[in-house]
């Protein structure tokens, strides 16, 4: 027998960060405001208190340093967690992430390895507008050499991250800001969460869509909302962005016969591009429609609600594409 | 930017109270945006400035309207000080048509290319290299103007501060570094995030002139910006200001604050820019209660007339959304 | 009667930069070693001598600094030509390009606008190893804001930054640095130059290969060599990268049936993937065989000869491509 | 790294004479791989170190075992003083499977991580992150080493030099900066690139012990070093070290080195660091003709050894290519 409890997205970080540290001394956490302040989005707070500031580490404004420093203590056999506020301000660091942390394993023939863990939150939703709101995983997720994971669920927050830590590889968590509130019931005693695979969220006959993060939750409404007029869609989370776990979401298109890639970065060179070219590649001659994205209208995402509202994939916009496709073909 | 009227002294009468009536004015304008966030009429994040208008109200008083500026996300002192109208900068909190970036910036990015406002940026340090770029076009274009940058205490260990520096000193730019040190970056104290925490020395490390302000002192703020102006424009280089300051909210409105004593916020209120000024014109007799009155009432009519015209204002439409994404050109 | 003479594509880059300078005392270039050292492939050499250092700036190595200078110079009203040395060094760049250049005319409602060229070499084939062979042109075509276009010929990049130039948004172009050594006769009158179209650069009726800047020679070569067996292939130099230009890529995908995008990006999240994608959504129904991709392996690019080169898309890769979609289908 | 013998004197006489066969072993590698890389054996960049070797020694020769070295793209002297076998640099500039990165990085990225040699950086600064995270990790594994780091006078400008002195020197790691300062940054001269050209007074503003040493003398370099390394060991924060330098060649073999005074060239090659100590070490006795014939052949021999493996040796397999890119895993 199990027993369970109810723990928010924010939570089931702050206990995998947490767990992280009481198991291995070599893991430590590096970043902006992770410490006194408790985190920007509060992920953090109290571990500094219970850690000290030796593994809590607070770093001055200087991206490309800490998460330069972080790739170095990898090398050194440490396991750094480094924390980026956001993915807009990553690009600051994009230097150390692509041409070191990425290029080194490699380069050097194999002789080192870079077993790092970086977080950072990304997307849009609440009015933050155009340089606090963008997803920019899907550019991540285009380099040779990193591992991207997006927990979309509590419990993949909760796991994802000591995989993480145990893969030799430098590997990118990237958290939803709108999720951190989200809740779920956990197991008291969990099993290990893999970072390889999709997950089927939802089981379903006559179309698959693929998503991840923040959509996750939206794409699960708007089946839910096509359900009630008859049509079954299958769910899938990517967890994995990559590697892309091509297995999972073939095998479910061609049971379906049809996808929506459902995605909130912006839709020309999207990761939902990538999803759609693979399923054309892999499964076209299962395909009953064309594939169909929902992905941000190409613009920084706006201040005003009603704006940042109309440029996000909203479920209605999830619906219209199941509708299309469903109805599309033969 | 303000009265011209001189004095024997150092520092006239109205125009003493005109620093006043600026700052109280960002002060009540501020105040209110809290009441309107908590609302839920503004969105997004709020970062205050209140404590530290004696910054922006100085460096703007020594600033010509030719001149540039360049911001921060903590930018409703620096815009108003510079003179975006407060209802423009009101209906911007609100996403209105009618904000001074019509909805689409919020309070961390207002802009006003008439006042020479470039904004509101949210990325710390990301508009110095924006303020070298002003001040390369002036030069090479043979305009005498200033581009003035602020950015706080934080700012200065990101590598763009580094490479701003030193690239507006090795070519000579008229650019006026404005470092607000408001001792802290978030929950990062400055002795947490620089190994030499004196900030005006270390930027004189760069070759460039640099002193360091009482930034709770508009008066002295106003004077020292003039100084360092005056040099600017005429050709001597760059010139950096350290700006010593505080602000007595948390950094925004989602911040509790845990990270400072509150006996050091108190300390520093005792010197809040804004009752020093005042008590001091009392105290010299330039100031009257009625007039004082006089002062906080045109105040809170602007307010009202800002925040009235905010509600009512009408949103972009749906169907501009990526409008101004590329400019418009003529077909 | 119009002369002509032979220009090599670094000739046409360097005429392009003389005439902008000539026409324009707006117009100044600005980055590292383009003054005294000529360019680090000698693209801007001699023209210190011609226009003076106040127009053809050395810069110190501080890629932000310079890049978010060329935007601050653009606000007021200057046309600066900002060379970064590769792509690979842009990274460093990345904030000011990505934050600020492509999101300061929409974020404040349309008050600025950026009229900013931004020049850098990108690709592979030189044996430089992993930090300067990447590709990564395909994250700029992301970003909604900008304008990104990759000369492929000597007469385009004679002719593309003077167009470029009156633009008022920031245009990004990439030229392979493999292309500089490559020879057109052009005319001595030269016409305005496009950025927004796509160009057929060889008519075809079986399959069209969709390709842009380091491989369309190649591309054109395999089409050469498909058509000694009977295919007539079409090719499609992209040319501008962002925003794309669908209409012709539509037009000849519903005459000619198939497609194959060739691309030297990774190819996970590929602009190749994007251009598949783009054909599933607007010509599935005329499409008798999935959209390949030929793209580079999913690794740093190494030095050793043999290594980059199986790295790297080649004609025969193109060629088995075609084949196979050629073959494939009804 | 080198004889451990000591005499009554400061410098033991083994010791110069080995400094002396550490600096032509580079140089003597190097032209040869000039050689090579006219007759195509090896492509890609090629950077030369001519001029400079004195500085790789010096700093290597202060070295433990146990310190961590991070390079740049002007690599070959610093692998070579580290003690990266010449036949394992020969087969990477050749692209071999038996090169010290399998062929895959190159003359810019040499790597070994027996000998602690990190690479081999080709992004100017790139290295300098790294360094600061290696002395991180020991400090907190409790371990006493030292990383020490190159770059050049032109890494000085990046944003990314900044960050790193700053966060050495806040969290008092043991990094040692080497700041190999030859005048140039490929065709840019140090005053066109900053604004105060004292880089030793420069990096000082950050809070860190830093000084200028003559890096034409192998020598000094190796006093300072040695000087450095033991504060930086016992814990005294970071240090940096200017070593002022000068490359006799071009910055690459595509330069065709148009920005320099041949005679500023030349005047510089009068103070060859081989010369020099090869001459001080004859006058006082310490050196016969035979001697350095000796040394010459040696490193002759190693050398055509060096090439003839780098020539027979084979290539890593084609079905290899995307080995490596991530860590290979038990299955
Ligand atoms: C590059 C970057 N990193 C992190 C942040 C998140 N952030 C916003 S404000 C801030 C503190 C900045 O402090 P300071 O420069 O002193 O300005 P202040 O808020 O005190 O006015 C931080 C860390 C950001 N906006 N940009
Ligand atoms: C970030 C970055 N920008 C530009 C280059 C191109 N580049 C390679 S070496 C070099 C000069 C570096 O000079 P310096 O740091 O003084 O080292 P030196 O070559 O003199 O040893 C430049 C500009 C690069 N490799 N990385
Ligand atoms: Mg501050
Ligand atoms: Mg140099």
């Amino acid at each position: 027998m199990t027993t369970t409890r109810k723990t928010t997205y924010r939570e089931a970080v702050r206990e995998a960060l947490r767990d992280a540290l009481s198991r291995d001394e070599r893991v430590f956490l590096m970043g902006e405001d992770i410490g006194r302040y408790g985190g920007c989005y509060a992920v953090s707070l109290g571990l500094l208190e219970e850690f000290g500031p030796e593994r809590i580490r607070d770093t001055p404004l200087s991206e490309s340093a800490f998460v330069g420093a972080g790739i170095g203590a990898a090398l050194v056999g440490m396991r750094p967690v480094v924390e980026i506020m956001t993915v807009n301000f990553s690009l600051l660091a994009l230097d150390q992430i692509v041409n070191n942390a990425a290029t080194m394993p490699h380069m050097s023939g194999g002789q080192f390895s870079i077993p790092l863990v970086i977080r950072m939150t990304t997307g849009a939703g609440r009015q933050l507008a155009a340089q606090h709101s963008h997803s920019l995983e899907g550019w991540y997720a285009h380099i040779p050499g990193l591992r991207v994971v997006a927990p979309a669920t509590v419990a993949d927050a909760r796991g994802m991250l000591w995989t993480a830590l145990c893969d030799p590889d430098p590997v990118l968590i990237f958290e939803h800001a709108s999720l951190y509130n989200t809740a779920a019931t956990l197991a008291e005693q969990l099993a290990p969460v893999d970072i390889d695979h999709a997950a089927v969220r939802r089981a379903g006959t006559d179309v698959t869509v693929i998503t991840y993060g923040g959509t996750l939750a939206k794409s699960l409404e708007a089946a839910e909302e096509v359900a009630a007029a008859g049509v079954d869609a299958e769910v899938i989370d990517l967890r994995a962005l990559r590697p892309l776990d091509d297995a999972t979401i073939m095998d479910s298109v061609r049971r379906t016969h049809r996808a929506v890639v459902v995605d909130e970065g912006w839709r020309s060179g999207s990761l939902a591009a990538e999803i759609s070219a693979r399923i054309t590649e892999q499964a076209f001659y299962d395909l009953d429609a064309p594939v169909e994205r929902v992905c941000t209208v190409e613009t920084p995402i706006p201040y005003a609600q009603h704006l940042e509202r109309a440029a996000l994939p909203q479920q209605s916009d999830i619906v219209a594409a199941v509708r299309r496709v469903v109805a599309g073909g033969g | 930017m303000s009265s011209t009227e001189t004095q024997p002294e150092d520092t006239p009468i109205d125009h003493r109270t005109d620093l006043l009536r600026q700052m109280l004015r960002i002060r009540r304008f501020e105040e209110r945006c809290a009441e309107l966030y908590s609302a839920s009429k503004i969105r997004g994040f709020l970062h205050l400035y209140v404590g530290e208008e004696a910054v922006a109200v100085g460096v703007t008083h020594a600033l010509s309207e030719d001149d540039a500026l360049v911001s921060t996300y903590r930018d409703h002192g620096h815009a108003l000080a510079r003179g975006v109208p407060m209802d423009a900068v009101m209906a911007e909190m609100y996403g209105k048509a009618t904000g001074c970036s019509r909805g689409r910036g919020g309070s961390m990015h207002l802009f006003d290319v008439r006042r020479r406002f470039y904004g509101g940026n949210a990325i710390v340090a990301g508009g110095l290299p924006l303020s070298v770029g002003l001040a390369l076009g002036d030069v090479m274009s043979g305009r005498r103007r200033v581009s003035a940058c602020f950015f706080g205490d934080g700012a200065v260990a990101e590598g763009e501060f580094h490479e701003c520096l030193n690239l507006a000193a090795l070519w000579q730019l008229p650019v006026l570094f404005c470092c607000e040190n408001n001792l802290y970056a978030m929950g990062t104290a400055l002795n947490q995030a620089q190994a030499v925490t004196d900030l005006a020395l270390r930027a004189s490390s760069y070759g460039l002139t640099s002193w360091p302000v009482d930034g709770m002192d508009v008066i002295a703020v106003a004077e020292a910006a003039q100084r360092a102006v005056e040099g600017v424009r005429a050709g001597a280089g760059p010139c950096f200001l350290e700006l010593r300051t505080y602000r007595f909210r948390a950094h925004s409105m989602y911040d509790p604050d845990r990270y400072r004593d509150k006996e050091e916020i108190e300390r520093w209120k005792q010197r809040d820019p804004i009752d020093g000024l005042a008590a001091d014109l009392r105290a010299h007799g330039e100031l009257t209660d009625d007039e004082l009155s006089g002062i906080e009432e045109g105040i809170k009519k602007e307010l009202d007339q800002a925040v009235a015209m905010a509600e009512t204002a009408p949103v972009e439409p749906v169907e501009d959304l990526t409008r101004f994404v590329y400019a418009e050109r003529p077909r």
